[in-house]
């Protein structure tokens, strides 16, 4: 039993680390955030040459067989340099339906290019209506004598403003709710029929919505067999979230330090505000909810890439702590930061909103606590 | 006990209540549904509208061009105008200097700025707050110094609501810094904004909105004649000016017609979703914070009725703050977690004029949601932070 | 509007408050709560002549047609002084049966003599497996010739040990959970067939467990009509759940002035506890608690007096206020008190445990959570 | 980063997880499932089987007559404990005083002592706490007087746990009352309980028990060589026995049993009723309480990791006792709110011997469950409250 990183992830985290610290201070961050495409062409060029895209992907793909873990240490650190880049939208989200459906010519013409940081992809699943629900797809794919015939409304595409390749999950048979006849596809977002109304999001990402109207595919389209896709959004999904809630932990710990740190200069009635014995104990509060919430993700990361039956109950575990302790902490930051804490000018508004963001995507707090009410005890450590 | 109005209080509400429905402009009407922001021209008219009306100084006394009206009218108001949505008056003139200098103020201050107010021909903002002082206002280091027949002003003010707007200020400074207590030497002084050396700078807030400015004062020169009162008795003046500010401060009405407006969204099918009334856990977490909110507003009326029976408020108002806003942000919470993925894009330029309608994001105004969450954590901040309420009661209350 | 008390019941709580401060201090309390029957004859006896047994009976009966604040006035006082004396299940709960069913003659045998502190009333409802649902009855009377036949089993009946007035509810018809078809019957506790089980409870009071085994009634045991006894039910643990409720406001009052003084005099590190802001801050909280739920407490009793469509909507509010905030309330009081506040000795102790009591009673703040989640907007004010 | 345990950790797993299960006699292991209180025969018998097993002084040195375990043994060993609902052991002796003998004491002192802690045939109590002195130990009044060849004791330890069985008592006391700081001039003495002197006063705490106790001190002559170490150095070997009854503070063995067994229940239709788990709110609470357990868990190996590479446990360690005692509460509540009215019946003598099982009020245990909550309130206050744990941490960990 050991709680380390191993050589090549503490390489991994020392290059992150060195990165952001002599290149992506909090003012490129917020030029980049500002700038049309939302992020830094530059910047996502690096990550490519440095090898950080391939962490999750195989040795097949091109990868160098990162797990889980290398995943967990790539997304805090992200987390605590607070970036802009669209490594969820491509790496994770994208990538993730990709490596697990498409074949090898599929792979070769969408994921490595992706991989490569010569494409943008986006995934589109979420829908108006579906709120939390993976399996909530009303979108649907017909299928003609040519290919596929695509038709349905998408919400909250990240990347979707500069992705030129977009993988949509639509319904290719049965009923609106069920996880049978779930279909991904793979398209071209210039395709005809495809509208994409773009935006900024309250984390300085970008995201958009997008409506398909009889947007003809080609058959190769389709990732996978038909009508047997939710297995993979639904690991994907899993995927999302662990990596989210790893750029949380890292968030959580920035903005904890960043409080105390604070507590001690800021001065109040002719003494550090860190001497106020009530904020003292938040502060210690704010800390016992970093180390726990950093435990949960350790432990639902190493669940997770074992396969073990409890992986589901990690999943919603870390997530329900991250929308419950994270918001928490964002809000004592930014409280015990007084007006500062409020203002556009100071980086912890832009932390506590990027957790706040965490917090509410991929199944709020009250959507996960209900996951863990069904399920049975954990059986594993 | 009895928790009923009497029949004339239930005839002026109809009265207040029939205005705000009927006398509200569509055009504002309009905009205040959008969400659009309220600029100052329809603002100042709104106060206007209010002013003809009477409606405008609520607190004052008769003599100075108040209504005379008693508690519990003066909560009643407060409430249907937060109950109708209709916008809240700005405070700084009305509520906060006006109260000094009719108070403290020399006759010829009361005839120069009394009725400027009243008509809201003038904008007013504070000079109260400094980069550093935070809760600990007697911190302050904007200096006032006297040069023959004006003072030399020279300091930073900072969180100044809407200064951007402003025709005048009314400030906090030093005239005398050989003092024994931190709270001496400070003087009440009324500035015109457009006097050569002030200079407004934004403050953007977590949200991306334009609310608050630092006001910079390079040596000022401001006549002598508006120094109120006497000189270094500022703190004073001020305390009874924070006092106004207290008041009204659980927000109830206002949080009761948004977790109204949150309740009936639950049960609508929007988008073709699931109403989210299926969602218990959601329910729950409503019907919890609605306890709680029934709770403040008879605390809030049991104070009204102590304060009716000739009590002062004391510190317990402390109380109504922290709670208040407790509330307020735990709504604020719900309603974009209501809205989901929706509460995320940031389009601001869906809440100004000439927006599109058909091209707008989310249903209504469900992208304001994560704004006014964001936004809404200065409640707890701001008037005295929560912490130094819980100090207060705790000395005065709990003589702790 | 005003929130004053009226003569009378400003009265009412000096008299009681005199009584207490006279008469009842925590050592006769102890004494009272440890003996056989649990409490004080003698005290029980003035109360009788104080005229505070009547006080939620109409004129009619004896009463002074005190109403729900009337009780509020009482309750609170009572559990300021910590009473043990089984006001609650004689005159609110066996009473409120007997007053709203009873025939005239009933009532001249069985709540008169109640009133007049005679006798001694119980009312036997929750069921072993009933939990917080009221109309899930099984205990069972069937209609013979010359009476009724009960079968059944009853628990946590208050006052059992002392009762010889027993009211009972069985269900006469239909299912198990329906609300139609439960009747109420007042029976001997001596009649053959009546096993009582009974015990001390955690907060010092009495109850008991009792199992009916063909117990025959006469006829006239039966209170109001056969099958229709559910309202009257319903009704009296509302009434049952505002006057604990109105108790544990005492008591929540209490435990704070208690913890703030004790704060003041305490000394740690050469400092009174009081003037750590830590516990300050907490100590506010307590007092913000209070507040909250004296105010929640005077709405829902006017509300509940008025017969308004809010009524059942205010009564599980306080109801969940007194689980949550209560528990906050007497946990903090016992932690600030440290180890002397989990001591037997100190008064403080046994405030807590009756509070903790209050709060697991008559629903539980969850049961009543999920009731208001059903309701609709409150109406009134 | 690997969670696993390595073959040969698993392998004493198994042997300590069969000892448990196969060894514990079946009338103790009777008298646990009813919750029956243990006595002190009961106790010492079963003391005496982990003594022959080689499993009752983990934390000894082999010298002394430890295992020579590793960290993550002794971590093991104390889950399968608690896993198996075993009897903890009594600290005093073997985890507290034992520790100090051999550290600090003389070779004579640990002949005479060691032994018969091992074997469980002196039971030990702690004079540590006094009235008065809650959190702030150092503010203890007690004397030890020099008279010639011995002390002369006066003065009152309190909050002494099973006292009332003591032969022997370890206590703190003033050997010199003129010291610049509190923690100077304290010694560490040993003090048979039989001497004249002494008298044990019970502590009745809250849920009726008698497990603490009162010791007063008057004129008890206590002989020169039952002092430890140097005089006026007794606080800093108090320390070191502070540290000791600081390891294992999460409890989170015991708790994961306990909820465990909670979770089972409320799949069951207990007297016929719906299974509470069909009360969706309650199973929310439970699987809130798992996370925050499971977190803890990880947490509390994190920590043991760090000590098994060679690093000290710091005060980081605080942060599991405030946690760990926070879980152990929130499962004491939804126990007795999953006991309903059932919780309430206050009857002590069902857990005695002898009672009559069919007379029991309550399913198994259900009406231990509210005097175990209130019992466990204790667990946020002794040992260092949390409030001074907090305090701990600001300072050490966060440098406040």
């Amino acid at each position: 039993m050991n709680f380390d990183l191993n050589d090549m992830q503490s390489m991994l985290a020392d290059s992150i680390e060195k990165y952001i610290s002599n290149e992506y201070d909090f003012e490129s961050r917020q030029k980049y955030a500002a700038s049309k495409q939302g992020y830094s062409t530059k910047v996502w060029q690096t990550f490519a040459e440095l090898g950080w895209t391939v962490v999750p992907f195989s040795e097949e793909d091109g990868g160098f067989d990162g797990g889980a873990i290398d995943l967990m240490v790539v997304m805090e650190r992200f987390g605590r340099g607070l970036l802009v880049e669209p490594y969820l939208a491509n790496i994770v989200l994208a990538g993730g339906i990709l490596k697990r459906l498409a074949s090898t010519q599929q792979k070769e013409r969408w994921l490595y290019p992706v991989i490569a940081g010569e494409k943008q992809a986006a995934l589109a699943h979420v829908e108006p209506q579906s709120r939390y629900d993976l399996a909530n797809i009303r979108c649907t794919a017909e299928q003609r004598d040519d290919g596929w015939l695509l038709n349905g409304a998408k919400s909250y595409v990240l990347n979707a403003r500069n992705a030129n390749v977009l993988v949509v999950a639509a319904r290719t048979s049965a009923g609106t709710s069920s996880e049978q006849g779930i279909s991904l596809f793979v398209i071209d977002p210039a395709s005809t029929g495809i509208a994409i109304t773009d935006y900024a999001t309250v984390d300085g990402h970008q995201a958009g919505d997008i409506s398909l109207l009889n947007v003809s595919a080609p058959k190769d389209a389709l990732l996978g067999e038909p009508g047997n896709g939710f297995a993979a959004l639904d690991a994907t999904i899993d995927d999302a979230i662990l990596a989210v809630c790893a750029e949380a932990v890292g968030i959580m710990q920035v903005l904890t330090d960043k409080t105390v740190e604070y507590s001690k200069s800021r001065v109040q009635f002719g003494v550090p505000i860190g001497s106020f014995q009530a904020l003292q104990h938040r502060m210690v509060d704010m800390l016992t909810g970093v180390e726990q919430a950093r435990s949960l993700l350790m432990w639902a990361t190493m669940v997770n890439a074992n396969g073990s039956e409890d992986a589901k109950r990690a999943v919603s575990s870390i997530k329900y702590m991250v929308g419950t302790t994270g918001r928490k902490i964002g809000e004592e930051a930014v409280q015990i930061h007084g007006g500062m804490g409020v203002t556009w000018e100071l980086d912890v508004a832009h932390y506590f909103k990027r957790l706040i963001t965490i917090g509410q995507i991929f199944g709020n707090s009250d959507w996960h606590l209900d996951k863990l009410a069904d399920c049975g005890p954990a059986r594993s450590r | 006990m009895d928790i009923s109005f009497t029949d004339q209080e239930l005839a002026f509400r109809d009265e207040v209540r029939t205005f705000f429905a009927e006398e509200i402009p569509s055009a504002l009407r309009a905009k205040l549904e959008r969400g659009i922001e309220i600029g100052k021209q329809d603002q100042v008219d709104y106060q206007k509208l209010l002013f003809r009306q009477g409606y405008f100084a609520p607190n004052w006394p008769k003599e100075y061009g108040g209504p005379g009206w008693t508690t519990i009218q003066k909560y009643i108001y407060a409430s249907e105008m937060a109950a109708a949505e209709a916008p809240q008056i700005i405070p700084f003139g009305v509520n906060m200097v006006g109260p000094v200098i009719y108070s403290f103020g020399s006759e010829e201050q009361k005839k120069r700025f009394l009725p400027d107010i009243l008509e809201s021909n003038v904008w007013w903002c504070q000079g109260y707050s400094e980069p550093g002082s935070g809760s600990d206002l007697a911190s302050l280091k904007t200096r006032a110094d006297l040069e023959g027949d004006h003072y030399l002003i020279n300091g930073t003010k900072t969180w100044t609501t809407l200064g951007q707007y402003a025709d005048w200020i009314f400030v906090l400074a030093r005239t005398n810094t050989e003092v024994a207590r931190r709270q001496e030497g400070i003087s009440f002084i009324l500035i015109d904004m457009s006097t050569a050396g002030i200079s407004v700078k934004p403050i953007i807030t977590l949200d991306g909105a334009h609310e608050v400015n630092e006001v910079h004062f390079e040596n000022v020169r401001v006549p002598l004649e508006n120094l109120v009162g006497d000189e270094g008795k500022g703190w004073t003046y001020g305390k009874v000016l924070l006092q106004h500010e207290r008041t009204n401060l659980t927000g109830v009405a206002h949080s009761k017609v948004r977790l109204a407006r949150l309740r009936k969204q639950a049960g609508e099918a929007i988008r073709g979703a699931e109403p989210l009334r299926s969602d218990r856990n959601f329910m729950r977490r409503l019907g919890a914070i609605d306890v709680e909110l029934k709770a403040l507003e008879i605390t809030d009326l049991r104070t009204l009725a102590a304060v009716a029976s000739g009590k002062a408020p004391g510190p317990e108002s402390s109380i109504l703050k922290i709670k208040g806003t407790e509330v307020a942000q735990m709504i604020d919470a719900l309603e974009m977690e209501a809205a989901g993925y929706y509460a995320l894009p940031y389009v601001p330029a869906q809440y100004q004029v000439n927006f599109d309608d058909a091209a707008r994001i989310g249903y209504k105004n469900e992208t304001l949601t994560s704004l006014r969450y964001f936004n809404n954590r200065k409640a707890s901040i701001y008037g005295g932070s929560n912490e130094i309420q819980k100090n207060i009661v705790a000395k005065h209350v709990l003589g702790l």
